[in-house]
């Protein structure tokens, strides 16, 4: 089983030199710890700027200079700063390489639910709906289990959905899967996962193909 | 021709209740605070306001839902408020809720006079109940329509007494945008220079979007996500 | 009659202070020249500029710096650059109070043409036809009558029309002239002009209400 | 990551005869001279060109008239040019014309991956005909559709090893557009800098639009209209 850093550490390696990333808030932006060193991996925040770098040091905090979860950070050298509508305009003329985001749901044809749980207070979608809309390529960054042991791989959303089937992979705790035409493929296990722990945890339609390779992080 | 006004208070003047307002910011970043306090102050009422966010409980725009100002939000993210929630589920609070990017597409819908445009956010899912949607080669678009705004309110960094606009940083966001959208747009800047002295071609915001200037004071400019690292 | 001068005076005498203006090519950027030392009036260049300043001294022409009629310029005190879209954006948001074009026929329900002749070289509508269908006011500076004699106010345009119903007011050699639903409307008469001239220059409905003034320059 | 090309031989690799190219400038101002210089070397041919104007006939896009290079333009204004009024007649070159917002706004509509617009711009005139129209609230607008394109090429004053762009003066005009529109997006700069160079507040176009970029030399920038006033 992975954790949150291990899920993190496992869709880091979808990273190719010159992507432009979106990381979501939660797991999606841990991915930013594991950029390989010899990539030049440019990070993208939807409140407009291209070229997100760390935390700031201790005060040295700048109120002017925030990401998408409102946190305070830094930039890396050549940066940019735009407005919000060139932010989702790059979005959703597909410039982005690259998007990262958490999931309450994934169907077994790429429709994810993220936004809303009914009888809760609703946030707001924030730029989610745009960038599921958008994107070329979005990973799901999620735990596939709930606490109950309720599968979140599903044959069709239980939620109010974000976007229609536009999830290309999905990163867990026990493995990474594909969506294909006949559902969630398994390319990987997690270490120390066994194929049947899967098949337990999924609810939606799974394909699997010979054998089944323990990821290498 | 004189943009310049003297303080929030005398740049809010004509916004009466039942207005609709555009209110510059993502989050706490780059909101208008020195006008947000006057219109508290000013005690107007039932406005409908446009905004990403809702400010937090004691800050933004969650002091004017405090003070009962608010009829209706339209924002993308309004997740940071108990006052507002309080609000919302009694039904005193109206909420529209946007994707972010339609959000945005629709402020520079209006500005560049452009009565509606096509996005694919929201696209089969509630957020397109009731909507015209249309297919462009293969790919299923919602028509989304510009606003109409009585008053857009935003924050600059820099401004001159043109009314020229310079943001900093992401607290740019939607300020530009909304700028360009007001029927009477309202800008407080941190700076305000003479004419002349920004650089024409680092101009975010062109002084013709801009028809009240002034410098504000007190910038609390409050951290929502205090997020460091050790050095 | 007035010269090409006298009409961009007249037309000068429409300015309010903090007026944002386009002006067309042609007598339009005469009008530049007389705006009242006491007036800000602001000069839009639909190619990108906000602050349109007089010609450069010589040896001084930046090639960078071109207005929409591309001759070289310089800029005013609180000056902006900004791009194509941003231009006409404001243009077609309604955001410049006043447009003055150059015209070859008007009709007398607001129809103009200007860009194209049958039979010549199309050198194509420029900016035309977005101010012209953007615009709140449009005056229209243009010689009332060709040398063959024949007036260009008329009841139809002959020409392909750059925009319908959009010619608030005109201001030729011979007068001055609003756009009602009756048609023109004479205002003022040029020095020297009579209202029978005007009558024999003017193929379209025109309207003429009492006393008609002579214009003051 | 390596955006950075040697000069514009290199950075034109890849355009292929029939290919749609956008091209940057306004008259003469802000053109790609290298570029084009390239293009015009390399013989490639039947390009459509999507390009406010069409240079005049020893400068800019003429230079590929002359060479027969171009199959269709798509401007707003062709004015200057003896040898492309010869091949509009012969029938050898095809010409749309579009009002120049209608242009600039469908560059945008590209670039933000709009599908298409609405504009007042052309309705009730021959621009019309054949165009689909709708009614927003009274007034009447034409539907109008993102370009596809294969190249952009734009000119910018300064460029940082990011494809970070500043433009100068008026020599921005459709360039931010058109860099922003292209499947693969060309800059040539007058001055090529570092990254960190640049303010990143000062960036017009950000680099993620840009796929090559390059210093450009020798930079002629003809001036069309050289009006002066004597000191």
């Amino acid at each position: 089983m992975l954790d949150k850093n291990g899920i993190a550490k496992r869709i880091a390696q979808e990273l190719q030199d010159g992507y432009y990333v979106n990381l979501g808030i939660g797991i999606p932006t841990l991915v930013a710890n594991y950029i390989p060193d010899n990539m030049d991996v440019i990070l993208q925040s939807e409140n407009g700027l291209l070229g997100i770098g760390p935390f700031p040091f201790e005060g040295e905090e700048d109120p002017d200079l925030i990401n998408a979860g409102k946190q305070t950070i830094t930039t890396v050298k050549g940066s940019s700063f735009f407005d919000s509508a060139m932010s989702f305009g790059m979005i959703r003329a597909g410039k982005v390489d690259l998007t990262v985001l958490g999931a309450m749901e994934v169907a077994d044809n790429g429709d994810i639910a993220n936004w809303k749980i009914p009888g809760k207070m609703v946030k707001g979608m924030g730029g989610a709906m745009d960038l599921v809309a958008s994107a070329k390529n979005i990973i799901v960054a999620m735990q596939q289990v709930n606490k109950a042991g309720e599968s979140k791989l599903l044959s069709q959303c239980t939620l109010p959905i974000t976007g229609r089937k536009c999830v290309k992979k999905i990163v867990t705790e026990m493995g990474v899967y594909d969506i294909t035409p006949k559902g969630f493929q398994l390319l990987e296990r997690a270490p120390g996962v066994s194929v049947d722990q899967i098949k337990n945890a999924v609810a939606g339609r799974l394909v699997i193909k010979g054998e089944i390779p323990e990821m290498k992080l | 021709m004189n943009k310049v006004v003297k303080n929030a208070d005398e740049a809010i003047r004509g916004i009466k209740d039942n207005m609709t307002l555009m209110l510059g910011g993502f989050g706490l970043c780059g909101i208008p605070e020195n006008c947000i306090s006057s219109l508290v102050k000013s005690g107007v009422k039932g406005l409908t306001c446009i905004s990403n966010n809702a400010g937090v409980d004691d800050f933004g725009i969650g002091l004017m839902l405090k003070g009962r100002q608010v009829k209706k939000m339209i924002s993308s993210y309004v997740g940071e408020n108990a006052e507002f929630e309080r609000q919302l589920l009694s039904g005193e609070l109206e909420v529209e809720l946007i994707p972010q990017g339609t959000l945005a597409t629709r402020c520079l819908a209006t500005g560049y006079g452009m009565p509606a445009i096509f996005t694919p956010a929201g696209v089969g899912t509630e957020v397109a109940e009731g909507k015209e949607t249309r297919i462009f080669k293969g790919k299923e678009y919602l028509l989304e329509h510009a606003f109409e705004v009585d008053f857009a309110i935003v924050k600059a960094w820099k401004g001159d007494t043109a009314g020229n606009l310079i943001y900093r940083a992401t607290a740019r966001n939607f300020n530009p945008l909304m700028a360009m959208a007001g029927k009477i747009t309202i800008a407080e800047v941190e700076h305000l220079v003479p004419e002349g002295e920004l650089d024409p071609d680092g101009i975010h915001t062109p002084g013709i979007f801009v028809h009240r200037i002034f410098q504000g004071v007190n910038y609390e400019k409050r951290i929502e996500q205090r997020t460091v690292r050790k050095k």
